[in-house]
């Protein structure tokens, strides 16, 4: 059996361990269009601020191919699946042949056009290790800063700059930051403790216009900058698959095995695939770090012929800023119960049909994945106590029996 | 008001320079004496609170924690003691009979500290224990006293009902309500592992302890509590409670806060009604309704069961013990007045009785006079403490002890005497369920099977020094002891002689 | 493998085994003085409170353990059953938090919540046993073989 | 001052032998003065003595009383209690023969008596019971007076000194009997009582005893309830009460006496359950209901009774006894060297286990010509 690899993120190294369970002689080859070992692209923010070596961006141990017996082709992009020959082309030409292909190729940062971008000479993306080590070459003591982009990335981006005294400004759209994530009252708290650290937003606006040092925005305001990041959002590598026929949405449609609608022996896992959201009930894509690789592992077993499904996909974020930590998980349409101290620490709680639907943290995060596990395990939130869990979240709240089961009974249930 | 205050009996000495403030000590006593105080940050105490069970000091991590008697002094005498002075302050106070718990703290004699007991040297081999058998297994009950045959010649090997112990110690009367059931499960399930025998007391068998039947005396006593005829037939003997050695001649009182639903199911009383134990049985007022109601507990059960009849050691026990073996019991139990209690009055506790060492050398020695030795097993109890003990009263003649306080030792006891406050911190002396829960019974039984088997150890070893490898020969052994600084008159009633004679 | 049960029957909410926990996890060797650093030793092992109830919860040491999966970094790794951390490869982003549904992935705020700590059953320190069980005073936590993986 | 036995008690290691001859053949009593002579190293000179069975055939329907008097006065005391008692037949010195190693030995006296059959009815006792009683009135009430052998057509001899001397002062070599037992003391704390020397006899029952019986109190204070008095001290004197006790008064087979005294460890009686459930029930009858008489400690007994020996030991076999045969004749000594003394060339020879009884009763022919 030869596992083919199209990528050499958390996805790729799932599928490769969730291969390896079940298959220890099969042939694995990671082709990946990045001239590295596996790393964390989260950490590309920690590494910049230096609160992470080069050394230890690393995903998995250096061992981690030697061990799991993988053969790796870096720096090399596959340009076209062949399914009918059951192979792969390669930039060079070159085709490779697979018995199960896994295409993890992950997303590009997306940047609408916008006018004189073509004259910043200084204007970086931030999503790859190398787009990082470019900000780090471009940096400089007191530059000034102007993030396009709000979200996840672009204030990821400002935290790290921040320990270079640069002199910040985040454009966006929206009218608050974190859209995607926080809602209107999480996202005051947390954008009044940004700016609490010198960053500057203008929301509710966009560029209008670039000149080479600075930017006028549709609002009418001039904002001068030593540098651009453009974190406006991304969009998923889906390219080969729709090219092959595979079907494509937003992002590559697969079974809750991972194989990929309408490609035999092709399966789809990471940021460039849609999971199914048990909280919302739609298909979307989950750009989180352990829905890649949980994906890459279901189908990694499923590729070795264990028949597993992933199963309870729900959006879910850990996260800070300038030490002020989130963790959010599921979807906020429902009753929301919400809890602040009119400092930094928020709780939201959301339930709908009985159940807890999703949840907002913000300051105090402690546990957390009680919060996680009720939603992700369909616990009804009148066989806990759901006062007790809106104080905090503990394992009082579950009925003895549960407790028992958890605490006293068999092996920890991940799920 | 001034005459109304009375000093802390002990002092708590904190060593802030240990203490973490992890709050064990005040999440831990019952009496409140801890508490933090997060204006000074610190851990704070009240004093006058304290009993001295050492509950804090023994859970706190860094050893922090130390208790001692409050150093303040009366203008004391040796006549008017500062303990006097108190009491009788109390009293002033309240008007009532002072209650204590566990066993007279006064310096009564302890006879057993002055016994010594024999080994071999050189003409009679001293047995070691490790190479040699060395048995400890006990029959109690009524011997026949010829040895009858059958028709074709065998020998009829029918006997009175008797108990079988492999060790001869036995766990004395402790009632569920004065006792927590964690405890009583610990005793039961202790019993039952070293093929002895606990004692319900007089608060009846709770129904998760019928399974330890086999391992179980039930009691009966002038309260009648929790007695039916299942409960008869629950239990392997029958014990008639008469008297308690900690309260000769009075009865119990368990108060109403005590009598929550299992022990009100147990006892068969109303919850929060108080337990009261008359002083006599109302329906024994003489040897004869004695037997009466020995025979109608046989007659209840059947003549399976042995029947034991507890009296206190007081001033003319061999006479009683005489009574009682010749009115059918099978085993008569003797509680000296050192022994423990849940609760009793303090002047009674301390000034009734006589030492169990008196007594049951009175008594042995009357039975034999008598000749009727033979009609009854003894049991003794009430302040036997260790291994040595046991050894001794055997030599003097009983066939097995109860042992009460050691065994609370064993679960955790420290003796603070605090029993009747319902408050113990060690989870024995309490129905609290916060604290009954401190007393894992998977711990508790595990270290009287311990506590059991390493006196049964010392025992043996006691014995194989004596060249003596089976229990029986030592049982009314009295050459084997000899007094140490005991008068003529004690040597006497003790049956032994002198050291160096 | 050997794992850690609580039985809540006998927990007392003493707290004593976070203290321990917090201490065998130290490197100090007084327990005093582990306490009256700077900061005291974050614990791995939290007792929760209810009426008349107490537990203590750590780690369960999943098989199929959500926070080594989640992990952004590979810090989190299982070795011989056992779920370690490697502190220096963490950057405390909590997906370990968010993920744990028993909420035993502890945020060490002995360094200002910079890295999360969790059970490793004193594998790793010098206690040699599992620390909270050696010091309940009640057995209400054990570690024992239960026939399970 | 040292006490004597009864006011102290005296243990003791020792020397014992005996034999006797099934068919019933005469054996002189030199025989066994030469046996227990070869083991002089166990005696240390503070008591010897012997025991004969079918010694007095020309008065063995009467019983047999020896009796050591310190005075005249104790010996003019018990005769007028035994006339009161018994018929007294004969009464005479016993003989014996001045030798140097035999000194300060009281009046020793022999009566063959027969009791009274009124005192016996008004008594209410059986015979043997009535008199046995009257040995031990006379024992304890009569000062200077002890009886020591009680028995009919049997004797015992003893005396303060080593045996081979004790038997030469008693002249045994003018005796003849079926059995004979031997005893030489080794005493470690006595001033030498005649009394107190061994074999104890209580009726015809007699005991010669190597050992140090660590039951010995509660041996006794259980014995003493049934109307025993161990007035020596002794362990031999306790023994004896113990065997009257079960072989008399209970009834008890021999052999069942030795699962009393000896009793089987429980290991073993557990293990019988399975193979044996009524020797085993028998067995822990007797360990509940006889259990003050179980006698633990060192001993070796040989015990004399009319018609035969016993021999057992501790159920630790902490003493050494071995047992021998030749044609009708069996050997019970401490020490092989004893048996080969007199009887070289033995058939067999055995060490028996601990608690093991050795019983040798006479033969059919060895009754018709001796009892």
């Amino acid at each position: 059996m030869k596992y083919v690899i199209i990528g050499n993120s958390a996805a790729a190294i799932g599928t490769v361990q969730g291969i390896r369970e079940y298959d220890k002689e099969g042939q694995i080859v990671i082709i990946s269009d990045e001239k590295y070992s596996t790393y964390s692209r989260p950490l590309i923010s920690y590494w910049l601020k230096g609160a992470v070596t080069e050394e230890n961006m690393r995903y998995r141990d250096t061992d981690f191919y030697e061990k799991n017996d993988v053969d790796t082709l870096f720096d090399t992009k596959v340009i076209k699946i062949n399914p009918d020959k059951k192979t792969i082309t390669i930039e060079n030409g070159n085709e490779v042949s697979y018995d199960k292909l896994m295409v993890a190729t992950g997303s590009k940062p997306f940047v609408p056009p916008m006018e004189g971008l073509e004259k910043v000479e200084k204007k970086f993306t931030f999503m790859t290790f190398d787009s990082a080590k470019a900000v780090k070459e471009a940096i400089f003591e007191g530059a000034k800063v102007l993030i396009v982009g709000a979200g996840l990335i672009g204030l990821k981006a400002a935290e790290a700059l921040e320990h270079y005294g640069a002199d910040m400004t985040v454009v966006d759209l929206a009218d608050r930051i974190l859209p995607s994530i926080l809602d209107t009252e999480a996202s005051a708290i947390m954008q009044k403790h940004i700016e609490s650290k010198g960053v500057k937003f203008i929301l509710g606006t966009s560029v209008k216009k670039f000149s080479e040092k600075s930017a006028v925005l549709n609002n009418g305001e001039t904002v001068d900058f030593d540098i651009v990041i453009l974190a406006v959002g991304v969009r998923p590598n889906t390219e080969l698959v729709s090219e092959a026929g595979g079907k494509v949405n937003r992002g590559i449609v697969t079974d809750n095995k991972q194989a990929v609608d309408g490609l035999k022996d092709v399966y789809s896992a990471g940021d460039c695939t849609e999971s199914f959201d048990i909280t919302s009930g739609q298909q979307k894509i989950l750009a989180l770090l352990p829905n890649a690789f949980m994906q890459g592992e279901v189908a990694g077993k499923n590729m070795a012929g264990k028949e597993t499904y992933y199963l309870n996909a729900i959006p879910m974020n850990a996260i800070g800023f300038f030490g002020l930590h989130i963790i959010t998980a599921g979807s906020y349409d429902g009753e929301a119960f919400v809890e602040t101290d009119g400092k930094e620490n928020y709780k939201k709680l959301v339930t709908k049909d009985n159940e807890l639907k999703g949840f907002i943290l913000m300051g105090d995060v402690k546990r957390a994945g009680i919060y996680t596990s009720l939603i992700k395990q369909h616990i009804s939130i009148d066989e806990c106590d759901f006062e007790l869990l809106k104080n905090k979240p503990q394992m009082m709240a579950f009925t003895r029996e549960r407790r028992n089961e958890k605490l006293a009974g068999g092996v920890g249930n991940g799920n | 008001m001034p005459v109304n205050f009375f000093p802390a009996q002990f002092e708590v000495i904190r060593n802030t320079d240990k203490c973490i403030k992890c709050r064990a000590c005040e999440r831990q006593c019952s009496n409140e004496v801890h508490f933090y105080d997060a204006d000074y940050d610190k851990m704070l105490t009240k004093d006058a609170q304290c009993v001295d069970c050492q509950r804090c000091v023994c859970i706190c991590p860094t050893g922090a924690l130390k208790i001692r008697p409050n150093e303040n002094a009366f203008r004391e005498s040796a006549n008017y003691t500062q303990q006097i002075m108190i009491e009788n302050y109390r009293q002033a106070g309240s008007g009532g009979v002072l209650l204590s718990s566990m066993g007279t703290p006064k310096d009564y004699p302890v006879y057993w500290d002055k016994i010594l007991i024999n080994a071999s040297q050189v003409t009679n081999p001293s047995i070691d224990p490790l190479r040699e058998p060395m048995e400890t297994k006990v029959f109690l009950g009524k011997k026949p006293s010829t040895i009858k045959k059958n028709p074709d010649g065998s020998i009829n090997t029918e006997l009175p009902p008797h108990l079988e112990l492999n060790i001869p110690i036995m766990f004395s009367a402790m009632s569920y309500g004065s006792i927590s059931k964690n405890a009583h499960e610990s005793l039961a399930r202790a019993a039952a592992e070293l093929g002895t025998y606990y004692n319900t007391g007089e608060g009846g068998l709770h129904k998760d302890f019928y399974q330890y039947g086999e391992n179980t005396i039930v009691q009966v006593a002038s309260g009648r509590f929790g007695v039916f005829k299942g409960y008869l037939e629950a239990g392997a003997a029958i014990e008639i409670k008469m008297g308690q050695g900690a309260k000769p001649g009075i009865g119990g009182h368990l108060p109403g806060a005590k009598i929550r639903e299992d022990v009100s199911r147990t006892r068969m009383i109303p919850m929060g009604t108080d337990a009261i134990s008359p002083a006599p049985h109302h329906d024994i007022y003489s040897i004869e309704d004695l037997r009466q109601l020995i025979f109608s507990l046989k007659e209840a059960t059947e003549y399976k069961k042995p029947v034991i009849v507890k009296i206190a050691a007081v001033h003319n026990v061999a006479a009683i013990a005489s009574g009682i073996a010749r009115s059918g019991a099978d085993i008569i139990a003797i509680d000296g007045f050192r022994g423990g209690t849940g609760a009793a009055p303090t002047r009674i506790r301390d000034n009734v009785g006589i030492p169990i060492e008196l007594a049951l050398a009175a008594v042995d020695q009357r039975l034999r006079d008598e000749g009727i030795r033979n009609e009854v097993s003894i049991v003794v109890g009430g302040s036997i403490r260790s291994s040595s003990d046991a050894v001794k009263a055997i030599a003097l003649g009983a066939d097995a002890i109860y042992i009460g306080t050691p065994a609370l030792l064993a679960l955790g006891c420290h003796l603070c005497r605090s029993c009747h406050s319902g408050k113990c911190n060690w989870g024995i002396a309490t129905q609290r369920p916060d604290l009954v829960k401190r007393l894992n019974p998977e711990i508790g039984y595990q270290r009287l099977v311990n506590l059991v088997h390493a006196w049964d150890h010392e025992i043996k070893e006691m014995m194989g020094g004596m060249g003596i490898n089976s229990i029986e020969s030592l049982r009314g052994n009295r050459l084997m002891l000899r007094g140490i600084g005991l008068n003529q008159k004690e040597l006497d009633i003790l049956g032994i002689q002198h050291a160096g004679e | 493998m050997k794992r850690v049960y609580v039985n809540e029957d006998w927990c007392l909410g003493c707290h004593l085994c976070e203290y321990y926990c917090a201490f065998a996890n130290s490197g100090e060797t007084d327990m005093a003085k582990a306490f009256k650093l700077d900061k005291a030793p974050v614990p791995r092992i939290t007792v929760e409170e209810g009426d008349g109830i107490n537990f203590a919860v750590q780690c369960r040491h999943c098989k199929d353990a959500p926070c080594v999966k989640g992990c952004i970094t590979g810090a989190l790794s299982i070795n011989n059953g056992v779920i370690e951390i490697d502190g220096s490869r963490c950057v405390g982003c909590y997906t370990c938090v968010l993920s744990c549904p028993y909420g035993c992935i502890v945020i060490d705020e002995k360094n200002g919540g910079k890295t999360i700590t969790k059970c490793e059953l004193c594998t790793r320190n010098s206690a040699g046993e599992p620390a909270c069980v050696a010091n309940c005073p009640n057995r209400a936590i054990v570690f024992e073989e239960r026939g399970e993986d | 001052m040292l006490l004597k036995e009864g006011e102290i008690r005296i243990p003791s290691g020792c020397a014992i032998s005996g034999f006797i001859s099934r068919d019933g053949h005469k054996l002189n009593g030199s025989d066994v003065v030469k046996s227990i002579s070869y083991m002089h190293d166990r005696s240390n000179g503070l008591g010897g003595g012997f025991a004969g069975y079918g010694i007095y055939p020309e008065y063995k329907d009467l019983y047999a009383f020896h009796v050591f008097y310190n005075s005249n006065t104790a010996r003019e005391q018990t005769e007028r209690f035994l006339d009161r008692h018994f018929d007294v037949v004969n009464l005479s010195r016993i003989p014996t023969k001045k030798i140097p190693a035999i000194i300060n030995e009281p009046l020793i006296w022999r009566y063959f008596v027969n009791p009274l059959p009124t005192k016996i009815a008004s008594s209410q006792l059986d015979e043997k019971e009535f008199v046995a009683q009257c040995v031990i009135r006379i024992n304890n009430d009569i000062d200077g007076a002890y009886v020591f052998s009680s028995g009919k057509n049997m004797g015992v001899f003893k005396a303060v000194g080593f045996p081979e001397d004790v038997g030469e002062f008693y002249r045994l070599e003018e005796y003849e009997g079926y059995a004979w037992t031997a005893h030489g003391r080794y005493p470690t704390n006595t001033p030498g009582w005649w009394g107190g020397a061994h074999p104890f006899s209580l009726l015809d029952y007699t005991i010669v005893h190597n050992g140090e019986i660590s039951s010995y109190d509660a041996n006794r204070r259980f014995i003493e309830m049934f109307g025993y008095k161990c007035t020596l001290l002794t362990d031999t004197e306790v023994i004896t009460y113990i065997f009257d006790y079960l072989n008399r008064k209970q009834n008890l087979s021999l052999e069942d006496i030795a699962s009393v005294i000896a009793a089987p460890f429980w290991s073993e009686i557990d293990a019988m359950e399975k193979t044996d459930p009524e020797k085993a029930a028998k067995l822990k009858y007797f360990r509940n209901a006889l259990s003050s008489l179980l006698i633990t400690g060192p001993f070796s007994i040989i015990l004399g009774y009319t018609g035969g020996l016993m021999a057992l030991n501790d159920r630790l076999k902490l003493r050494s006894m071995v047992v021998a045969e030749k044609g009708d004749m069996v050997y019970i000594a401490s020490e092989e060297c004893a048996i080969r003394a007199i009887c070289p060339d033995v058939d067999n020879i055995r060490s028996p286990r601990g608690g093991e009884p050795v019983i040798v009763n006479l033969s059919e022919e060895g009754k018709r010509k001796c009892l």
